[in-house]
């Protein structure tokens, strides 16, 4: 409970420090996402093609992380579309959902110019059973044929099945979750994949705003301190197992601290 | 043949594949083709450490699954019934989960009547059936079994049980399995019951939540099964063991057929992929 | 006078779940005075959740019904298909709602066995369930024949291991390869295939956990200081 | 004569095997339906999307109603309607907390008044906030701490059951410790060009690129389970053939 403890004063407390200096002026240097520069390209291809962009911000409800970071991702989406003049398509299984990603629609069109442009049926609240939902989107896929399609956030089983089903029409593809056992599947199925953590780190690096990219900044020192813990931690048990006394108390007391399960 | 069909076999139209697997596995299906195999280096130990257990020694076997991942985690359920009662060892069957006594009864009248009619429940197999609590059931059972179940599920007190004669707590087993299909699960009885217990430990697990158990053999399990592979392996070794006693092909091994036909056609697959594609860039070197 | 905002309440939510899963945390003591609220708050938040959700279902069931609705009435491409969806979906939630077929009236179980709804469960959803999951078998494979080429090194090394794991797992190939010399004893297909799932898989999936989990928290935390643009206008 | 007679013998036995339950043939139509979409979209599985849509639609709102929305707010609210569902169950207490919920959801339904659909923010940031607030915890607990814990494991050198060193499993543990932490630089967000961190990068993304296809090669079994369950239901159950 301690080292939680600790280990969360001290991240939040480092994500917090970049943002503050990235606003102070401190200029980072994030890592290009090559998914996230193709996204552009990818909606500019659907116009020139007339057809519409597709977008999923996954299959589980507004309590998911990965929900929240792919509807970031849909506002900036949202935007591009609006200032080309992309016919925008969002599926979604959740009635949360659907009334989050209308409302940041609505703002990423008003935010451009073109609110008249906008029209919430184009925000389409399928069903709540996650193959039922696939469903309708393979059908639409079929049917649309949609110039570009992206998935991001928490998929199941479904990864597959939506994956193959945009490949089948020829859209470019481009997905991203963080759940492990899916990525394997959006890796081999579309053309650029936003795997794990980058999910996360796409919305602000797409957006280009200085305080979000401080963000990044701070979960990077944030992740050095995991990798001194493990390095650490790995050393200590390593040398008492070898049989030097010392290092296996230091280790008792630590291991103490961590969480057991 | 010219280098345009074979460049073409780099991008057939998918529906190819779709229509030949579709076929193979049908076919499959109806023609049930036996593949012969045999125990690796996985399931071999668990084999192994239930042969070598002096006869009368109780085994644990814990059924964390439900009807949906049946068809994974039955047959080996089953392979080790029949082992254990062709060695003489008396089971003793527990679940994490509340499907689990449906599917011990499943065993019950499936295996253990109808393939060995002389064996009686009490002496030769309990069972005590479903207690909620999770890994913490685990965790109370290490020392004691009565902490946490009182009777069998036909309520016959655990000193009645002629099986259990010789079991306090789960250390006195020769060998706890657990077949999970989830959490809680393996990982649980790893963690509670292997590790802090120090009792001998070994699984079976679904094909989706078998690589997070890799890392745990050989140190903290004995052996894994894993998938329908896992229990093919398993019925292999019992036939090659015990010819006579055992049904020539089992559950696992008939299913095993249309798997290893619909892995055979995808691995062509990405072969003849790969071919067309090695071919094509050959040619062009040559012609370059 | 600062004016209250839907940003002010998400962070104010936010902050006290934190805060509540220090001093109050799951299993510990019970929990007295202030920490009571926060453990309060940490037990009703996520339920209540639950029943939003289940409001949020009226803008979803009237969005669907609008959607299919004008489809319907100005007979736009396939509309004919979208009374087949209106219909269903009147029809199940009238026989959901009123507990169709089980016991009398509105009394006892909503899924009873000889309830109507099990029924359409048993004989309409579940095959649907059943065979959209088995498309996955057609799907990994034209995925894998697509996906798994000697094109870059990348796509080599994802190639190789699949096909490791995938002929490891065909019967009869990978006793074959027990029966080689010892001299290629290290071409065994079983034991790369179970090195490259206990080794490098699980070095890559704790990596994907350990980093999914590092931007989780960075992203809550521009959540919470209301950084995150979008978030409805909230700002 | 006798060949005639014996063919239709034999188709009706053939067709004797078939299925006849209209639950079964319900469902098998269904799949074929289904199965109709591999060649293309065509109005057989039209019709079976949109009344998956529908059914499944209908169905999880029933089960919301029935399992959050009854227990958890009507019958707090209006104690009486639990005799609704169960005539001899006893009547409890008025509940003042499920006020809150309910207030929640009324506000979303502001959304359905273009007036006041303002309102529908409120409920919203308060999920998007229990969203925030219980990741941060959790995650850092069973994601961060935990796995860290999990990595360190037993160390680098590992001994067999005998007590003597393992070389296979100590080695499989170094090369283990040395993916995790070249995976975890991989996505480092502002990686700098280094005699380390470049090629340390470069391997975790290989290690990357092995766990994925090692994944989805064991995957492939468990997909095939579920067409072969499903071509067995076809074949066996409606058609009889097996």
């Amino acid at each position: 409970m301690i080292l939680l403890l600790i280990t969360t004063v001290l991240l939040v407390a480092l994500i917090v420090r970049s943002i503050l200096l990235t606003r102070r002026g401190r200029l980072v240097n994030v890592r290009p996402l090559t998914p996230v520069e193709e996204m552009i390209p990818a909606i500019d291809s659907s116009v020139a093609s007339g057809s519409p962009v597709l977008f999923v911000p996954g299959t589980r409800d507004l309590d998911s992380m990965q929900t929240v970071a792919g509807l970031s991702l849909l506002d900036q989406v949202a935007r591009a579309c609006a200032e080309r003049g992309a016919e925008l398509l969002v599926l979604v299984n959740r009635s949360l959902v659907m009334d989050e990603a209308r409302e940041r629609c609505r703002i990423a069109y008003a935010s451009v110019g073109r609110g008249d442009d906008w029209n919430d049926d184009n925000v389409d609240y399928i069903s709540d059973d996650p193959l039922g939902f696939v469903a309708r989107v393979d059908g639409v896929i079929a049917r649309r044929r949609p110039g570009a399609c992206f998935f991001f956030g928490f998929f199941a089983s479904e990864s597959l099945l939506l994956a193959e089903g945009g490949h089948q029409v020829g859209a470019i593809q481009i997905a991203g979750t963080a759940s492990a056992v899916q990525l394997p599947f959006f890796v081999a199925a579309c053309d650029r994949t936003l795997m794990g953590e980058e999910l996360f780190a796409a919305g602000a690096s797409l957006s280009g705003d200085a305080a979000l990219l401080g963000s990044l900044v701070g979960q990077d020192q944030g992740k050095w301190l995991v990798l001194i813990l493990l390095l650490l931690g790995t050393a200590l048990v390593t040398l008492s197992a070898l049989g030097w006394a010392p290092a296996g108390e230091v280790w008792t007391v630590l291991s103490g601290l961590l969480p057991e399960g | 043949m010219d280098a345009e069909k074979l460049g073409s076999l780099e991008r057939i139209d998918r529906r190819w594949i779709f229509l030949i697997l579709a076929l193979v596995v049908g076919i499959a299906v109806i023609v049930e083709p036996v593949f012969p195999d045999r125990a690796g280096e996985l399931v071999r130990p668990i084999f192994d450490h239930l042969d070598a257990l002096p006869a009368g020694t109780p085994v644990l076997i814990s059924l964390d699954y439900s009807p949906s991942s049946a068809p994974e985690l039955e047959p080996m359920a089953a392979a080790l019934t029949r082992h254990a009662m062709i060695r003489g060892l008396p089971i003793c069957f527990i679940s994490l989960w509340p499907t689990g006594n449906n599917m011990a009864e499943r065993l019950e009248s499936g295996v253990l009547r109808e393939e060995y009619p002389a064996a009686e429940v009490g002496k030769d197999w309990v069972v005590l059936g479903y207690q909620a609590g999770g890994e913490l059931l685990a965790h109370a059972v290490v020392d004691s079994l009565g902490a946490r179940f009182r009777s069998d599920v036909r309520g016959v007190p655990l000193n009645e049980l002629p099986a259990l004669t010789t079991v306090t707590g789960l250390r006195d087993f020769g060998l706890v399995i657990s077949l999970s299909a989830g959490v809680p699960g393996l990982k649980e009885w790893i963690l509670y019951v292997g590790d802090a217990g120090h009792v001998p430990l070994a699984g079976g697990c679904t094909g989706v939540g078998a690589p997070q158990f890799f890392p745990y053999y050989p140190r903290q399990i004995l052996g894994l099964m894993a998938a329908l592979k896992g229990a093919a392996e398993y019925e292999a070794a019992l036939s090659a063991r015990y010819p006579d006693s055992v049904p020539a092909t089992m559950q696992a091994t008939r299913g095993m057929g249309p798997q290893a036909v619909a892995h055979l056609v995808i691995v062509l697959f990405i072969v003849m992929g790969n071919g067309a594609l090695l071919w094509r860039r050959w040619r062009s070197g040559r012609t370059a | 006078m600062i004016r209250l905002r839907p940003q002010h309440l998400l962070s104010f939510v936010a902050i006290v779940l934190v805060v509540a899963s220090f001093i109050a945390p799951p299993g510990g003591d019970e929990p007295r005075g202030v920490a009571s609220l926060f453990a309060f708050a940490d037990s009703q938040f996520s339920s209540w959740f639950g029943v939003l959700a289940v409001f949020a279902f009226i803008l979803g069931g009237a969005s669907l019904l609008r959607t299919h609705g004008r489809r319907v009435r100005r007979r736009e491409g396939d509309w004919k298909y979208s009374i087949v969806t209106l219909v269903s979906f009147l029809v199940v939630l009238v026989v959901g709602l009123g507990k169709f077929g089980g016991p009398p009236g509105l009394t006892g179980d909503p899924f009873s066995p000889e309830g109507w709804l099990t029924r359409i469960f048993s004989s309409v959803l579940s095959p649907l369930h059943a065979t959209l999951y088995s498309l996955l078998a057609f799907y990994v494979a034209s995925a894998s024949y697509r996906a798994f080429r000697i094109r870059g090194w990348e796509s080599s090394v994802l190639l190789g291991s699949a096909m490791i794991v995938l002929v490891g797992r065909i019967p009869s190939i990978d006793s074959w390869t027990d029966t080689w010399p010892t001299v290629f004893g290290f071409l065994r297909m079983e034991a790369w295939s179970l090195w490259l799932l206990k080794v490098p898989n699980t070095a890559g999936q704790r990596a994907i956990m350990i980093g999914v989990a590092l931007g989780i928290v960075t992203m809550a935390v521009r959540m919470i200081s209301g950084l995150e643009k979008g978030q409805g206008g909230r700002k | 004569m006798a060949t005639l007679a014996q063919r239709e013998d034999g188709v009706m036995t053939v067709l004797a095997a078939v299925s006849t339950s209209v639950d079964i043939w319900v469902s098998a139509v269904l799949t074929l339906m289904v199965f109709s979409f591999l060649w293309r979209d065509n109005s057989f599985y039209k019709f079976a999307e949109h009344l998956f849509v529908g059914v499944s639609a209908a169905y999880w709102m029933v089960v919301g109603f029935w399992t959050t929305l009854w227990p958890r707010v009507i019958v707090p609210l209006f104690p009486e309607a639990v005799t609704v569902v169960r005539p001899d169950a006893p009547v409890g207490s008025f509940e003042i907390m499920a006020l809150v919920p309910a207030g929640l959801g009324l506000l979303m339904l502001s959304r359905l008044v273009p007036r006041l659909s303002n309102w529908a923010r409120w409920p919203t940031a308060f999920v998007l906030g229990t969203t925030a607030g219980y990741a941060v915890a959790r995650y850092i607990r069973s994601d961060i701490l935990y796995q860290i814990r999990a990595a360190i494991g037993e160390g680098l050198v590992l001994h067999d059951r005998a007590g003597r060193v393992d070389v296979g499993e100590s080695l499989g543990a170094v090369i283990l410790l040395i993916g995790t932490v070249c995976c975890l630089i991989y996505f480092m967000n502002t990686r700098r060009e280094g005699r380390v961190t470049t090629p340390a990068a470069r391997i975790g993304l290989m290690v990357l690129m092995v766990t994925f296809g090692a994944s989805f090669g064991s995957a492939v079994m468990a997909r095939i389970s579920l067409l072969v369950a499903r071509m067995q239901e076809l074949i066996g159950t409606w058609l009889g053939l097996i």
